[in-house]
């Protein structure tokens, strides 16, 4: 393997194409996937005893289940005799799970049934100790649900951080009764590193009139409007900022397009109009909850628009009430394939018309048939294509943008002085501090050694 | 449902093979003419779905789908695929769609007809990316003077992992 | 041979679509009833044969069949597919079947028809794995009133190297 | 130009199926009789080629086809690949032939149909090596009694880095 | 490489996903197949002078021919000028291979023609020297022919061993004819790793009642009896076990359902009145001739239904009268695709109407389109792709089965200090010796180095 | 990787397959595709200003484009920013590079377009220092385009040596206006390892009469004598012979069918009548201009048919006036796929009907549907089937052939005395000098250590 050291540049901030290579690949799977926090979906995906779904943590396939006291536990989809998949559903509802080649069940993750176990093992297997293998680290915060496969991982309100606070007021609003996950999940490749993806989702603002320009003249001629509305905030009457979280002493998470400013709260009033009184009276709601939690500001964040929460999840259509909300988990397969899975989340008290419109202009943009993700997986398929062909990987990457202004703070002269009330160090739009800090922690990462058995 | 007649059955083929070839020649505008103002168009995703014990194995056409769109948001669409500023249409893919198994009947309204198609549609990008979508689509035809409109279809592939983002109509 | 009525050629096309789509659709029961009591059902494997010199070279049809089947047999083989214990059924793959080049002609028995057709079948398994089988049917119809009974059927596939074991009927 | 009626449609679909049935059995001979005796055959490559600023992003069709030949030309095609002594054709690959999409038109002068059909040619070497060619076909009939004959074709491939060479006719 | 020690724990037989790895995979490929005696076909594969079939030894493309002189031998498939395959079709009758690089002509693996070679070489080769490669042992055994890359492999006999007596009572019943191969092979690709497939075969009866469970109801549901008949035994009047030759002491063969008691004859025997009284008296003169040869046991198996020679020949359908034998291969074709190839075969002296049948029968169950291959392949597809997922690999496979018992005599009291009159360690039918046996002896041969050249 | 020097024994000429490797491959996309001066296209294919093509050195992804003040440059297709392809398409003409990820633009290999640099990158980023990479050596030299990634590398007119010669009087024939390509390149991919196909090309002529034996039957059969007029030439008015370039002193190319006599003229003047008289003035020019460039000699060259430029670029049809020339590109794809680029390139100022024709028989014989690249394809995929799979390595191959000969004169025993007046060790047709020279020189340069970075 490669010295990352020498890879990554962290004076000038270049880095050579090999952490996109295969032999770091294989690392990663152990260090980054192996270590750390991984979404693995939502409370709503499982509302009753024995529902569950199945997954993927890194390459390794595994079922998260609602057991039958009501705890969201999370196992390897692994038989442990020799190894098959004991569920090979996508997902349902199943108190047991009978491995398909010697009968082997397990129920709650504890092995309840062997075929003919006198017979076969005269005692000599004890039950307790060959359940299923469980995740060690299973929790829900706020709803999302995460896993760790390293017992000695800090927990996850420390991985996630500065995270929470941005996750909590504009994300999750539990206070307006959460979230809740539209059954199914869109699962499609895209061949290219499972990072070029998360960095981009980090932070990468700078790319989106540009990438997506064919989209954004589509939308400006375009009578249809229900989709541009949730989108392009209307001119000059909000403020965005980019966000490096947990910048210099934790985990990278990064967020796009925090913004405030009135702009934003105008165009889903706007929108919810259409839709009519009901509407428009959600869309009051939340603010009035908003306004609350933030009374004390004075600069007061409206929402985020999406992000990544380190490594691998994808957040977006955050930032409007008319939008709804993807995760977005990039699984890695190889040094130069990624699968995407991809929910849409509505907010679970709106009414039926925003539900629906979320669900609608969620899909335009971001479903596999997304008008802006079939862009976004066009460029990175052409990266891919760029890396580690020799001679090539001897020019580095340039991710060196706006060093200068790190630290400055890139509010309007008007809130000179004013206190940040919120964590997370704020940026300007344009920024690449997010990525940088994404490849900072992923070195250091890969080089501790794999999480150890438990 | 009535199986239709020869003559019928035919220009209904000749419908589909016409709709497809306006579409891998990227003649959006044509398309968009030959559906219904109040078209839905709609492709659901699949997954396999357990039932608790007694019911029986599903494929669940999930509640997040991949097409839910009337006229106007597929106008938007095309008029994406029209710009020269889209990256997966610059330069723009080659394509090509195998439309068979056309099966016609006539619809409970007059005037109607219940298509069902199969398909293979084969996408290339810059010669390095091949992929292919097959599957199935269910079309409300009304008849429209010497040709017909789609006032409804509905599509389902036979994958649940897609190979690639889809920048395709169906 | 001679070739068909225009309109019984629709009818065959229709008819092999119509079990297209049985098949594609699990309803298995409903496939076995479109087949005569007596098929002969029937797909050898295909291989490379070199001759002694001056005999021609054979891609031979040899002696250890893929089907060789009757339709009782064909009746236990559905049987398994339909149970819920069967591994290679649970979850049901995905198929589609594109089934082209139907190409009709009267036989010399009244009533039968000779059908070629040929075929791509796409099978896919829980998105991971997916296999395509592709060839060419020869049949032998029976005109049973408004339809037909297959009476027999000879699939020969364009595979020697086969992708995966086959939980198929062509 | 004009559709054809449904006789028509019908015995050009055969005609073409027929014509691919003979290609799957090697049989060049009784190919190369359904080619008219000036018969231009075409078959140009595909590239994206980008305009100087205001013009259309084209795909050309370069200078240098991959076929561009006369009946003398291309049977001496056929009399190599029926040669006992060519590498690519010893032994026989396997080869399928799905032609779908086929649409006739009255063409300009009298007896000449305008034909378009779409096709999927697989081709299987010694059980380790598959290629697919996908494409269209623009054919120009020209009625010869019972049968037609193949005044022009332009095969037009989905597919811009080829999966190998190609010794097949499309 | 990963010490293979620490991946196979013999004390509690666990063993680690590693050993189905890409690296391992390759060592596999020198030492396993490249030191094993390998099964190429059988005799009547190749009954004329010049007949010959093309086939593979691991992953090495070979031809076996009966020479002018009508003895078999093996060559590479590769000529020696410049690796092309000589002979590219699947089987036939050639009295030379001609190159079709550069014309070198070969004849019973002499070289005997170079084009222009005056011109060309000038006397400069010694054709003598540039014959094709002959697999350097190649043996027919019972009709079975083997062949071995190792120059200083154990002989033939040897390498068997325990399994001779198997074969010869059970499979090739040479006083009755023998065995002839219906002509062609079935091949498909298993996405698994060839391992997988030859444990199950060497041993894994215990899978069958799960696995096969769908097939067993329609089976039972069917009025179609032809193909139940051979296969599960009329319960009560048999004894069954499984069989691990060579056990410590050579090569881990396998075998499973070693059947004695009356059930399976009977069941024969009511399969064969169906077909008419020349099966019947086919029937009878096997077991004639079976009892003569075991006329001094008192415990007599009457058959055994399949297993796996080391390292890749797979056997089943030889329980019964009316059931073919299949011989099927796996081919390694890297670590996660095992290339199978099937024949089948029927006792050569049968009555036409019994070969039928039996062919019948194994096509159904074992053909490419058999129904039991299906389930068996939809299960090692699984199994494969939960392997080396890290960190899933920490938890490695049970292959503990029946370890108490073993050693203990499985035979009916009514047979207590009965001697056991043939080799192999008898076990009960729901064990893993065999498995263990197998890997036992394959991490044994991964510790040798490769077969020297010649 | 293996020690080169045990698999390639110098003394014998045996080369072990394991130079087909996929650790060899990787390794020799850094040295010779990286220090190689590498076929990238010719003048005719950019005759504007900002003409450009994209195309590969190795696996590395160019552009070729004719600068504003008319020079031909080459660089990466690669973006400075995030590696991003600049252009996506297969040729043209602009003015600009606009990536399509973040809109940065290059004009001639100049950054000239930031978008909003002043807000991202506030004067940190130096747009001279972040170009597009230039290929550091582009050259062409009689209208060949030539790239080479090493700043070190000799120069192109040492690199080609005694090829200058060849190529000079019969493949550019300036004095006649030289070459032009046709538009368009056809690509096709070959399953062999990309030194299976370049050997043959440098010296490979023993293998026409078997390898493409169906082909030349077919022409002796066919009516059509188009395509057999240029190729085969009438017999015994006409000598031949392969030539070794730089042989023992530099980089080895290799030629194969040098052919003296009047054999090739006469065929040429034959197929010239068909097409009218202006097509046989053309050969009467070709041949004065050729006379009067030779007059000196007493034993002239008419021509070469083929050959292979070190590394991978293939040369055929040079042979014949009515003949297309190729130029085939075989691009390493990995230890076992090629993917060859063909173009067609015609004699500039030759009558129409002759271009024509020329090109027309290249197709019928070199072109991705060409019945002598199909048979060739053929058989190299076989041979790829055949390397590497363990025990067979332990088996080199055969690079022997004419050995005694090397050195000896093959010219006939007329011109006894007289000098070679050209370049190259002359060596009789079926020879194997060139394919040795080859290996020599390979196995030399993968010795060396990768090209260093600019
Ligand atoms: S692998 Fe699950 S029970 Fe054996
Ligand atoms: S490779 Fe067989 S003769 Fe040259
Ligand atoms: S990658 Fe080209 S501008 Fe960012
Ligand atoms: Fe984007
Ligand atoms: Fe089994
Ligand atoms: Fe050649």
């Amino acid at each position: 393997m490669p010295d990352l050291r020498s890879l990554i540049d962290q004076k000038h901030w270049l880095i050579g194409d090999q952490v996109f290579a295969q032999d770091i690949y294989q690392r990663e799977l152990e260090t980054v996937f192996g270590r750390c926090w991984l979404f693995v979906g939502h409370d709503s995906m499982v509302p009753k005893p024995h529902d569950y779904f199945t997954h993927f943590m890194g390459e390794t396939g595994v079922i998260v289940q609602r057991d039958g006291a009501g705890r969201i536990r999370g196992y390897l989809n692994k038989c442990r005799h020799r190894g098959n998949i004991v569920c090979p559903y996508d997902r349902g509802n199943a108190k047991n799970f009978s491995c398909a080649y010697h009968g082997w069940v397990y129920s709650d993750g504890k092995l309840i049934g062997v075929p003919h176990s006198d017979e076969a093992y005269a005692g000599g297997i004890n039950f307790d100790e060959w359940g299923l293998v469980e995740i060690p680290k299973l929790q829900s915060w706020g709803g999302l649900i995460f896993g760790c496969w390293d017992p000695d991982a800090i927990s996850l309100d420390d991985y996630l951080g500065d995270a929470r606070w941005y996750l909590e007021h504009f994300l999750l609003r539990e206070k307006l009764g959460g979230l809740e996950v539209i059954p199914g999940v869109q699962r499609y490749m895209v061949p290219t590193n499972w990072k070029i993806v998360s960095e981009n989702l980090a932070g990468d603002h700078y790319h989106f009139m540009v990438t997506h320009g064919g989209f954004v003249e589509a939308l400006r001629k375009s009578e249809d409007k229900r989709i541009a509305l949730t989108g392009v905030s209307t001119g000059g009457r909000f403020h965005a900022f980019s966000v490096a979280l947990n910048h210099d002493h934790g985990v990278p998470h990064g967020i796009f397009q925090l913004r405030s400013g009135s702009g934003q709260l105008e165009t889903d009033l706007t929108a919810a109009e259409e839709l009519g009184p009901e509407a428009v009276a959600w869309v009051h709601e939340r603010q009035r909850v908003l306004e609350e939690e933030l009374k004390d500001f004075k600069h007061k964040p409206y929402s985020f628009q999406g992000g990544n929460i380190f490594p691998n999840l994808g957040l977006t259509g955050v930032g409007s009430a008319l939008y709804g909300k993807a995760f977005m988990l990039h699984h890695p397969r190889g040094a130069d394939r990624t699968e995407v899975w991809t929910w849409c989340a509505v907010e679970k008290n709106a009414p039926a018309a925003v539900k629906e419109r979320a669900r609608f202009v969620l899909m335009q943009r971001f479903a596999a048939t997304g008008m802006v993700v079939s862009d976004d997986s066009a460029i990175f398929e052409r990266i891919a294509e760029n890396l580690n062909t020799p001679p090539s990987r001897q020019w580095p990457m340039h991710y060196a943008m706006a060093m200068a202004q790190e630290g400055e703070d890139p509010r309007p002269a008007a809130l000179a002085g004013e206190p940040q009330r919120w964590p997370g160090l704020l940026t300007q739009t344009f920024q690449e501090t997010a990525q940088r800090d994404f490849y900072r922690y992923w070195s250091e990462l890969m080089n501790t050694n794999p999480a150890p058995a438990n | 449902m009535r199986r239709v007649a020869t003559e019928v059955q035919i220009e209904i083929e000749q419908f589909l093979i016409h709709e497809a070839s306006l579409l891998e020649e990227n003649r959006f505008d044509a398309w968009l003419d030959l559906l219904a103002d109040d078209i839905h168009y709609f492709m659901p995703i699949r997954e396999s779905v357990e039932q608790p014990a007694g019911g029986a194995p599903a494929s669940s056409s999930g509640g997040f789908p991949l097409y839910d769109d009337d006229k106007k948001s597929l106008a938007l669409r095309a008029a994406r695929l029209q710009s020269r500023l889209t990256p997966s249409e610059t330069p723009p893919p080659l394509v090509q769609r195998l439309i068979t198994n056309i099966a016609a009947a006539e619809a409970e309204q007059g005037g109607y007809y219940a298509v069902r198609s199969n398909f293979l549609v084969h996408q290339e990008r810059r010669g390095r990316h091949i992929n292919q979508f097959i599957g199935r689509r269910d079309d409300l035809l009304r008849r429209a003077g010497e040709t017909f409109q789609i006032a409804r279809r509905e599509i389902q592939l036979a994958q649940t992992l897609l190979p690639g983002t889809i920048s395709l109509f169906f």
